[in-house]
C-alpha cells in the first residue's frame, strides 16, 4: 500500500533562490512525524510544497500513490491535507467562530471534528468565540489555528512551529491534544525546533540542513551529537 | 566631493556609484544645452519642451509624495488650481508682475495646503487617495464662486500682462525677439529651472537623513513612529513643499496658457491622472522614472493624439499593460536587466571586518 | 531613582480589562523578566510602556519624568527601545538602513555619527551577512533580530523586547542570550517578555509574573519558578 | 413643510447614491480595491439596457433584469484575468489599472454610441408621483430607494450569513492562507466582482432613467459613490446607505439655502465626518 | 503662387460637447472640393479640443507655432472658444470664432469681467453669433404670444453660459424687470446637479408659469422629470443649450412636446453660401445624405466659417502677415449660410463692436411628430422676418 504521503527528491525555489534540494520523505497512516532543523533550513518551505502554496512539478509529492506536486492549495486541502500555517494566519476581520467555519469552506466532511468537539477540545475559544480573531491572544490564537485546520477533518495535518511563542502551559495542553486528534485519526506531520518536545511524540524524525535531510529515523536511534552533526553539519559552532 | 561616509573601524557607507558620477556630469551639460534652446530652435520645439518640463516638475512632486513618503495623492490639481488662481489674481486684481508672481503663488497653494493637510493626514491608503480629491473638488468648487475672476466661466489674463512682463524688453532689445516669442522662452527658462531645482532638491532630500525618514514612515508608520522618527511632521513638510512646487508649477502652466477657469485648472485628469500615469509608466520610487514617463508620454501625444478617442484608448491600454507586465515601469525594468542607478540613494555598507564569503553581505 | 515606574496603572478594552492596577519599578540597568501566560496582557503592558496605547488610569514615570500621556516618539528619544511581537521592518529599506532610521531619529544623531555603531551592532546580532538586503527579504527569525538589531540602535537607556527567543535552535538562543547579556552589562536595563524560561532565567535578575491583566508575583527567578500559583497557572504542573 | 420636503427628497437622493456606492463598497471591503471605472461601468450598463430595450422592445425592468447576468459575466471576467493581477498591500496598481480601464470604457462607448445623450424610457412611471400630505414623492425615487434597501439587505445577508460570506471576507485578510481552507481565492474575487456588477445594473438602470448619460457621464458620480463608502465605513454596507443619505440630505439642505452650494455642501458634509471619524461611521473592527 | 493657405480648426470632436463637433469632417470634405474646383489652394489643419479647456489652449498654441497656420478659426461652446480665442490674442493670430453666444465669448475673456470699465477689445480675435439680448428678445417675444402670469423661473448654472445669462448686467434679469416680468433666479447651480427640489420649491412658491434657462441636457431631464413628480406645471419652458439636438429632446420620451428653445440656424433659413451657392435646405439635406444622422444647427456655422475665411484671405493684403489678414476680417461684409456677417456694427455696445458680428435668432418649438421623433417649428422670427414661420407657440399640456 503505498505511503500517505511521499515527496520524491523534491525541489523547490523562491524566484531564483532555490529552497529545497531533493528532499525524500514519507508518511504513513497513524504515523506522528517531526521535522527539525535549524532556521532557513528549509522546513517550512517543505510544508508549503506539500500543501500546495508553492506549486512543483506532478511526480514530486505524491498523496496515497497519486502525483499531486503541481495542485493549487485549494485542491490539496480537497484531498484532505490540511496545514496549519506558520505564524497562525487568522483572518483579522472574522470572528473566533467564524474562523472555525471557513477551515470547513473547501472540504466539509463528516467526521470527529465539529465546532463542538473543537470547542471541548480548546474550552477558552468557546468563551472568546464572538470575538474578532486579532483580539485573542498568541497562545489563543494558535488554537484557533489548529482548530480550523481541523475543521476539514483531514487525513493528514502539517504543523509548523506550533509552540512558537507559547507559554509552557499551553504547549503542554497543545501537545496533548495531538494525542486526541491523532488517536481520532489523522496523521500528522509537525515542524518543530523544540526538538526534545518533537522527540516526545514523534513516531519518526527528519533533520533537514540547508535545503537536504542530513538525518531521519526514529527517535530513540539517536542521541544528542547526530542531531548536532545534522544540524549543523559538522561539531556545534558558535559564530561570535 | 567625498562620495562615502568614514565610519569608524573600517566600515564604509557608499551612495554613489561610478555611473551616477558620470551621470551628473552629462546631466549638467545637458542643462546648460537646454539652457540655450531658445536660441538654437523653434518656437514649437520650446513649447514642446516646456511641456516637458512642466509636465515633468509635477511628475516628480507627485513621485516624492507618493513614491517615497506612501501619501497617494489624487488631489494634487488642487495645487495646480490654486497656483494658477493666484496668479491670475494677483496679476489682474493686484496689477502684480506676472514673474514676481509666480513665487506668490505657490506661497499660497502652501498657504491653503496648511488646513488641507490637518484634514488629510487624519486618513491613510485609499481613503487618504479620495480625501484628497474630494478636497480638490471643494477647491474647484470654491473657486467657481469667486465672481471677480469669473466664477464658473473663467477669466483670461489681459495681454499688456504677459508682454510687459519683467525681463521681456530686455530679450527684446538683446536679442530681437518678438514679444510672443521672448514671452515662450521666459516661461521655458523658468519651467527649466524649476524642473532641474526639483529633481536636484528631491535628491539631496532622499539622500539626507530626512529621506530616510520618509522612507521608513513609507514602509511602516508605526515602527517610524516608535524608533524615533516624527512622522507627521515629515509627511506635513514634504505635503506642503509638494504644495509650494506644484503651485509654482501651476502658476507656470496657466501664465503661458494665460487663459483659465475652475474646471481646466482644477482638472483631475489634466493635472492628477495624466501625472500618475507619467510616474508610473516611468517607475514610481525612482528619479528617473518620472523623467522616462514624461517622455513617453509626450511621445505617444505627439503621434497619435489626432485619433481621438482611439488614443485614449491606446494611453489607458497602456496604463493597463504597464501595471501588469511591469508594475515597476519602464526604469524597473531597465535597472533590472543593466543595475543602472543614476540617482543612487541606497546607503551600502561596505568593508569592515568582515567574513569574505558571505553571500549577500557588503562584500559579496 | 528607577529608571521606570508604573503607578496604578490600568486599560481595558470595552468590557474586558487587561491591565489593571499595576505598579512596579525598574532600577537602572536592571534586567526584568515577564512571564505570564499568553493573553494575560504582557503585550498590552508594553504597549502602555511605549505609548502605543494609552492608559486608562495610572501613571508612568521613566528616566525622573512623567510621560504618561507621551506618544510613543518622545518616549523612544527619551531613551525607551521596543521591539514588537509582530515585526514592523522597513520592507523597502536596506537591512542596514532600517539600522540607520533607527541610530539617525531613535539617538537623535546625524547619520555619519551612528554608522559604525549599526554596523557594529549588525555584526552583534548576526545580521551582517544580510546588511544590504532589503529587509522585505527577510525570514522571521531574522525580522526578530532586525527587531532587535534596531532597538539597539536607537541607543536605549531602557530594552523592551517582546518574545525575540521563540523559534532559535539551542546554539542561537545561547548566542541571543549572550548578547542580551553584554548590553545588559553596557548599562541598559532590561523588560524581557519570553516563553522561552531557560533564556529569560539566564538573564533576568527579578521576573514579574502577569495573569488577566495583574501583576500576581514580582521576585527573583528561583523563588517565582517555585511558587505554586506559577507552577500552576503558567508552567502547568499540578501542585 | 418645505423642510420636511427637502430632507425627503435628499432621502430619496441618498438612496440613488447608495445603488451607486453598494457595488464599490462590496468590492472595496472585499479587496480594497479602489474602482476609478465604477462610474463608467455603471454607464456601461446603461447602454446595455439600453440596447436591449431598443432591439427587443422590452420593459426596462426586464432589460434589466436580461442584463445582469451579462454584467455578471463581464465583471466576473474582469477581475478574473485583469484586476486580480493588481491586488495586494499597494493601492497604486489597482488605481492605475482601472483609471485605464474608466478611459478604454469611455472612449470605446464613444465609438460605438457617438457622444449623444441618450435616455432609458420608462414610460408613465417616470413622472408619476404619491403625494404625502401635501408634499409629494416621484415613484421612481421611491423605487430607486426600496431598491437600495433590498440590494444591501441582501449583500448582507450573503456576506454575514453565508459560507461564501465568509469565505469573501477570510480571502480578503489574507489570500494565501484563505486558499488553504479550500477556497479558490481568484474565483473568490470574481463572483464579488460579478455580484458587484449587478448591483451595477440596478444602479445603471435607476441613472438611465433619472437623467440623460452619455459615454462620459461616468466620472461625475463617482466621487459620491466614493464618499459615499468612506462615510459608512470600510465594508460596512448600512454605512454605505447611511452614507448615501448624508450626502443626499446634505445636498438638498445645501440646496434649500442656495443652489450654489449644493455640491460643495455635499463634499463639505463627508470632510466633516471624516474630520470627526476617521474611518468611517461604522468602520469594521479590524482593518 | 502654389503655397497653400493654411487654416486652423478648433472644435469639440470628442468629449461631452461631442455633438457640436459632428459635422466637421462633412463640412471640411465640402469645403476642400470646392475650394479645390474653384483652382483655390487651401490646407485646413484640424484639432479637436477632446471638450477640454486646458486641451483647446495647447492645440491653439500648436497650430500656431508649429503648423503656422494663416488664420484660426474656432466653433463651439465658450469652453472650446475662449481659450482659442485667447491664445490667439496673446500670439497675434489672426481667428474667427462662432457658435458662443457674445457675452461669455466677450466678458469671460476679459481680465475681470465684473468691471465693465475694464473690458478692453482685441486686436486679433472676432466673433459672430447672436447675444443674450436676441435671445431675451426671442423667449419675451414668444412668451408674449400667449397668456400667463408673467412670473418667470430662472435656472443658470455656474458655467460660461449660465453666468453670462443669469448677469444682473447684460443678462435676463433687467430686461425681464423692465418688461414687468418678474424673474426667480435661486442662483448658480453646478452642471451635474442630481436634485433641483431646492428651485422646484422656489417655482411653486411663486407660482411661476414660465421656465427658462440654458442647461446641459442631463440637467435638463433631471429637473424636468423631478419638476412633473413634484407638481410644477408651468405654461411655457424655454430652455437654451439643451434643446439645440434632437437627440437629446427624443431622450426626453414625450416629455419634450412644446418644450421651446433658441434656433440659431435651420433647413428653412433663407440663406444661401457665398462659397456654393447652396441654400441652407441643400446644405442639410447633403449632410443627412452623406452621414445618416439628421441636420444639426452647429452646420451651417461651420460652413459660414468657411465661407468667411476664403472671404476674408481673398481681401487681405498679405495672407502671411497676421496684421493684414486681421484688417481684412474687421472689415467682412458677406451673405453666408447663416445670414449677413459684418463686424462693426452700432448695434452693439461699443466695447463690443469691433469683435462682434451678429447673426439672427429666432424661436422655436420642438413638436412630436404623429410618427414619431421631433419637429422643430419657429414659432417667434420678429428679429429676422425673412425666417418662414411654422406655427404660433402653444402652451405646455
Ligand atoms: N518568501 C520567500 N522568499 C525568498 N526566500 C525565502 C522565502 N521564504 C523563505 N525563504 C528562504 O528559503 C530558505 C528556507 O526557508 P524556510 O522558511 O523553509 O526555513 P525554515 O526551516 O522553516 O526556517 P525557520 O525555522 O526559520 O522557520 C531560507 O533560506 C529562506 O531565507
Ligand atoms: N485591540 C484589542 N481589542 C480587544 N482585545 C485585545 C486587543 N488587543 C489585545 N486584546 C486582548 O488583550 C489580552 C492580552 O493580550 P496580549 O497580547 O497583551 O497578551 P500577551 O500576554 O502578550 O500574550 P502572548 O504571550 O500570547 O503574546 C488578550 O486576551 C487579547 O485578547
Ligand atoms: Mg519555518
Ligand atoms: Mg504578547
Amino acid at each position: 500500500m503505498p505511503s500517505l504521503i511521499e515527496t520524491r527528491a523534491l525541489t523547490a525555489f523562491y524566484g531564483d533562490f532555490q529552497a529545497i534540494f531533493g528532499v525524500d520523505i514519507r508518511l504513513d497512516a497513524g504515523e506522528t512525524v517531526a521535522v527539525i532543523g535549524a532556521n532557513g533550513a528549509g522546513k517550512s518551505t517543505l510544508m508549503r510544497s506539500i500543501a500546495g502554496i508553492i506549486t512543483n512539478r506532478a511526480e514530486m509529492i505524491l498523496h496515497r500513490g497519486e502525483p499531486i506536486g503541481a495542485l493549487a492549495a485549494p485542491d490539496v486541502v480537497r484531498r484532505g491535507i490540511a496545514l496549519v500555517p506558520e505564524g497562525r494566519k487568522l483572518f483579522s476581520s472574522l470572528t473566533v467562530e467564524e474562523n472555525l467555519q471557513v477551515g470547513a469552506y473547501g472540504r466539509s466532511v463528516d467526521g470527529p471534528w465539529t465546532l463542538d468537539s473543537i470547542y471541548r477540545l480548546f474550552p477558552i475559544l468557546k468563551e472568546r468565540r464572538r470575538n474578532p480573531a486579532t483580539a485573542l491572544s498568541g497562545g489563543q490564537q494558535q488554537m484557533v489555528a489548529i482548530g480550523r485546520a481541523l475543521m476539514s477533518n483531514p487525513d493528514i495535518l502539517l504543523c509548523d512551529e506550533l509552540s512558537l511563542g507559547l507559554a509552557p502551559v499551553v504547549i503542554k495542553d497543545i501537545y496533548a491534544a495531538f494525542s486526541k486528534i491523532s488517536a481520532a485519526g489523522a496523521a500528522i506531520i509537525i515542524v518543530e525546533q523544540d526538538i526534545a518536545q518533537a522527540l516526545k511524540v514523534a513516531d519518526r524524525v527528519y533533520c533537514m540542513m540547508e535545503g537536504r535531510v542530513t538525518l531521519s529515523g526514529q527517535p530513540a536511534e539517536f542521541d544528542r551529537a547526530d542531531i548536532h552533526a545534522a544540524y549543523f553539519g559538522a561539531e556545534p559552532n558558535e559564530l561570535h | 566631493m567625498t562620495t562615502e561616509i568614514e565610519a569608524p573601524a573600517g566600515w564604509r557607507v557608499e551612495t554613489r556609484t561610478r555611473l551616477s558620477t558620470i551621470f551628473a556630469v552629462i546631466s549638467l551639460v545637458l542643462v546648460l544645452v537646454l539652457t540655450a534652446a531658445p536660441f538654437l530652435v523653434s518656437r514649437g520645439v520650446i513649447q514642446d519642451l516646456f511641456f516637458i518640463l512642466t509636465m515633468l516638475a509635477l511628475a516628480q512632486n507627485w513621485n516624492l509624495l507618493a513614491g517615497y513618503a506612501g501619501l497617494i495623492s489624487v488631489g494634487q490639481q488642487l495645487f495646480v488650481g490654486c497656483g494658477a488662481y493666484a496668479l491670475f489674481g494677483l496679476v489682474i486684481l493686484a496689477g502684480l508682475d506676472p514673474i514676481l508672481a509666480i513665487p506668490l503663488a505657490g506661497l499660497f497653494a502652501m498657504i491653503i495646503a496648511v488646513p488641507t493637510s490637518f484634514v488629510a493626514f487624519r486618513l491613510y491608503g485609499p481613503y487618504f487617495a479620495i480625501g484628497t480629491w474630494v478636497i480638490a473638488e471643494v477647491g474647484r468648487l470654491l473657486f467657481a464662486q469667486w465672481k471677480m475672476l469669473g466664477g464658473g466661466t473663467g477669466t483670461s489674463l489681459p495681454r499688456e500682462a504677459t508682454r510687459e512682463m519683467l525681463g521681456i524688453s530686455l530679450l527684446q532689445d538683446w536679442f530681437g525677439m518678438r514679444a510672443s516669442a521672448a514671452a515662450d522662452a521666459l516661461a521655458y527658462w523658468l519651467a527649466l529651472a524649476l524642473a532641474a531645482l526639483t529633481i536636484a532638491f528631491v535628491y539631496k532630500l532622499l539622500r539626507s537623513k530626512q529621506g530616510l525618514g520618509l522612507a521608513a514612515v513609507r514602509d511602516n508608520e508605526t515602527a517610524a513612529r516608535a524608533l524615533g522618527v516624527d512622522a507627521r511632521k515629515l509627511k506635513t513638510a514634504i505635503y506642503l513643499l509638494t504644495a509650494f512646487l506644484t503651485g509654482i508649477v501651476g502658476a507656470l502652466i496657466y501664465l503661458q496658457k494665460a487663459r483659465i477657469s475652475p474646471d481646466a485648472a482644477f482638472s483631475l485628469t489634466d493635472w492628477t491622472a495624466y501625472v500618475v500615469f507619467i510616474v508610473v509608466i516611468g517607475g514610481i520610487g525612482t528619479i528617473e522614472g518620472p523623467i522616462l514617463g514624461v517622455i513617453i508620454f509626450f511621445l505617444l501625444q505627439n503621434a497619435f493624439s489626432n485619433y481621438g478617442s482611439w488614443y485614449l484608448m491606446a494611453l489607458g491600454g497602456l496604463a493597463i499593460v504597464t501595471m501588469l507586465f511591469a508594475p515597476r515601469g519602464l526604469w524597473g525594468l531597465i535597472c533590472d536587466r543593466t543595475g543602472w542607478e543614476l540617482f543612487p540613494v541606497r546607503r551600502l555598507l561596505k568593508g569592515g571586518p568582515l567574513r569574505q564569503d558571505d553571500k549577500g553581505g557588503p562584500n559579496g | 531613582m528607577p529608571i521606570l515606574e508604573l503607578n496604578a496603572v490600568s486599560k481595558s478594552f470595552g468590557a474586558l480589562v487587561f491591565a489593571e492596577n499595576i505598579g512596579f519599578c525598574v532600577e537602572p540597568g536592571e534586567a526584568l523578566g515577564v512571564i505570564g501566560p499568553n493573553g494575560a496582557g504582557k503585550s498590552t503592558l508594553f504597549n502602555l510602556i511605549s505609548g502605543n496605547l494609552s492608559v486608562a488610569t495610572g501613571t508612568i514615570h521613566f528616566d525622573g519624568r512623567d510621560v504618561t500621556r507621551q506618544p510613543p516618539m518622545q518616549r523612544c528619544l527619551a531613551g525607551m527601545g521596543r521591539t514588537f511581537q509582530i515585526p514592523q521592518p522597513f520592507d523597502q529599506l536596506t537591512v542596514y538602513e532600517n539600522l540607520l532610521v533607527a541610530g539617525a531619529f531613535g539617538a537623535q544623531a546625524r547619520e555619519s555619527e551612528v554608522a559604525g555603531l549599526c554596523a557594529d551592532i549588525l555584526v552583534e546580532t548576526g545580521l551582517i551577512a544580510k546588511a544590504n538586503m532589503p529587509a522585505g527579504s527577510l525570514t522571521l527569525l531574522e525580522r526578530k533580530r532586525l527587531e532587535l538589531a534596531r532597538a539597539l540602535a536607537t541607543k536605549p537607556k531602557l530594552l523592551l523586547l517582546d518574545e525575540i527567543a521563540g523559534g532559535l535552535t539551542e546554539g542561537e538562543c545561547r548566542q541571543l542570550v549572550a548578547t542580551i547579556k553584554r548590553v545588559h552589562q553596557r548599562g541598559i536595563a532590561v523588560i524581557w517578555i519570553e516563553h522561552v524560561l531557560h533564556a529569560l532565567t539566564a538573564v533576568a535578575e527579578r521576573i514579574l509574573v502577569l495573569n488577566f491583566g495583574r501583576v500576581i508575583g514580582v521576585g527573583d527567578p528561583e523563588t517565582i519558578m517555585a511558587s505554586s500559583e506559577v507552577r500552576e497557572i503558567y508552567l502547568g504542573m499540578e501542585v | 413643510m418645505s423642510f420636511i420636503d427637502t430632507l425627503l427628497q435628499g432621502v430619496l437622493l441618498g438612496g440613488l447614491y447608495a445603488l451607486f456606492a453598494a457595488g464599490l463598497s462590496l468590492v472595496f471591503g472585499i479587496m480594497r480595491l479602489v474602482n476609478l471605472a465604477h462610474g463608467d461601468l455603471i454607464v456601461l450598463a446603461a447602454f446595455l439596457i439600453l440596447v436591449i430595450v431598443s432591439t427587443l422592445g422590452l420593459d426596462p425592468f426586464v432589460a434589466a433584469v436580461i442584463a445582469a447576468p451579462l454584467m455578471f459575466a463581464l465583471g466576473w471576467v474582469l477581475q478574473y484575468h485583469l484586476l486580480n493581477r493588481t491586488l495586494g498591500k499597494d493601492i497604486l496598481p489597482p488605481l492605475l489599472v482601472t483609471f485605464g480601464l474608466s478611459i478604454v470604457i469611455q472612449n470605446g462607448l464613444l465609438e460605438g454610441f457617438t457622444a449623444d445623450s441618450r435616455r432609458i424610457s420608462a414610460g408613465a412611471l417616470e413622472t408619476a408621483s404619491v403625494s404625502l400630505g401635501n408634499i409629494s414623492a416621484g415613484v421612481m425615487p421611491l423605487i430607486t430607494f426600496a431598491s437600495a434597501i433590498l440590494v444591501i439587505v441582501a449583500l448582507n445577508q450573503l456576506i454575514y450569513r453565508t459560507a461564501l460570506g465568509r469565505a469573501f471576507r477570510a480571502t480578503s485578510d489574507d489570500v494565501v492562507t484563505a486558499s488553504l481552507m479550500g477556497i479558490r481565492p481568484n474565483s473568490i474575487f470574481a463572483i464579488a466582482t460579478g455580484l458587484a456588477m449587478v448591483i451595477v445594473t440596478i444602479a445603471a438602470l435607476y441613472l438611465g432613467t433619472r437623467a440623460n448619460f452619455d459615454p462620459t457621464a461616468g466620472p461625475a458620480r463617482l466621487i459620491y459613490a466614493f464618499e459615499a463608502v468612506i462615510i459608512g465605513g470600510l465594508g460596512s454596507l448600512w454605512g454605505t446607505l447611511a452614507g448615501g443619505i448624508i450626502l443626499g440630505v446634505a445636498q438638498t439642505v445645501g440646496a434649500a439655502i442656495n443652489p450654489e452650494w449644493q455640491i460643495l455642501v455635499g463634499h463639505i458634509a463627508f470632510l466633516l465626518v471624516l474630520l470627526f471619524r476617521p474611518r468611517g461611521l461604522f468602520p469594521r473592527a479590524a482593518d | 503662387k502654389d503655397v497653400a493657405i493654411k487654416l486652423g480648426y478648433v472644435s469639440p470632436q470628442t468629449g461631452p460637447l461631442a455633438a457640436f463637433g459632428e459635422a466637421d469632417k462633412f463640412v471640411i470634405d465640402a469645403f476642400l472640393a470646392t475650394t479645390k474646383g474653384m483652382g483655390l489652394n487651401y490646407e485646413v489643419v484640424v484639432k479637436d479640443s477632446q471638450s477640454n479647456p486646458n486641451r483647446a489652449a495647447e492645440v491653439a498654441k500648436e497650430l500656431i507655432v508649429d503648423n503656422e497656420i494663416n488664420l484660426m478659426l474656432v466653433s463651439s461652446t465658450p469652453e472650446t472658444t475662449n481659450p482659442v480665442s485667447t491664445t490667439c490674442e496673446a500670439e497675434e493670430m489672426p481667428c474667427i470664432s462662432t457658435v458662443a453666444p457674445w457675452q461669455p465669448w466677450f466678458i469671460g475673456q476679459q481680465g475681470n469681467p465684473g468691471d465693465p470699465a475694464s473690458w478692453k477689445p482685441f486686436n486679433y480675435a472676432y466673433h459672430f453669433f447672436w447675444g443674450l439680448e436676441d435671445i431675451i428678445a426671442v423667449f419675451t417675444g414668444m412668451w408674449g404670444q400667449i397668456e400667463t402670469n408673467k412670473k418667470v423661473g430662472g435656472l443658470f448654472p455656474n458655467d460660461g453660459d449660465g453666468n453670462a445669462w443669469g448677469d444682473k448686467v447684460v443678462g435676463f434679469p433687467p430686461v425681464l424687470e423692465k418688461l414687468g416680468y418678474g424673474l426667480t433666479d435661486t442662483g448658480r447651480y453646478q452642471n451635474l446637479t442630481d436634485d433641483f427640489s431646492a428651485q422646484i420649491n422656489a417655482f411653486k412658491q411663486a407660482g411661476t408659469d414660465i421656465l427658462t434657462g440654458v442647461m446641459i441636457p442631463p440637467d435638463l431631464t433631471t429637473f424636468w422629470n423631478q419638476a412633473k413628480q413634484q407638481g410644477l406645471k408651468p405654461k411655457i419652458a424655454s430652455i437654451g443649450k439643451a434643446l439645440l439636438f434632437p437627440q437629446t429632446v427624443e431622450a426626453l420620451g414625450d416629455a419634450g412636446h412644446n418644450l421651446s428653445t433658441e434656433v440659431w440656424w435651420t433647413p428653412s433659413h433663407p440663406f444661401k453660401s457665398s462659397l456654393t451657392g447652396e441654400t441652407a435646405a441643400t446644405v442639410a439635406e447633403a449632410f443627412t445624405k452623406a452621414t445618416g444622422r439628421p441636420w444639426t444647427q452647429p452646420i451651417g456655422f461651420a460652413h459660414a466659417l468657411f465661407e468667411l475665411a476664403v472671404d476674408v484671405m481673398k481681401r487681405a493684403e498679405d495672407v502671411g502677415d497676421g496684421d493684414a489678414v486681421a484688417k481684412a476680417i474687421g472689415k467682412t461684409k458677406l451673405d453666408t449660410l447663416v445670414g449677413p456677417v459684418a463686424w462693426g456694427s452700432d448695434k452693439l455696445p461699443p466695447f463690443a463692436q469691433k469683435n462682434i458680428a451678429k447673426t439672427p435668432l429666432v424661436g422655436g418649438q420642438w413638436r412630436l411628430k404623429s410618427g414619431g421623433g421631433y419637429d422643430l417649428v419657429v414659432v417667434e422670427n420678429s428679429l429676422a422676418p425673412n425666417v418662414p414661420l411654422g406655427g404660433k407657440l402653444e402652451a405646455l399640456a
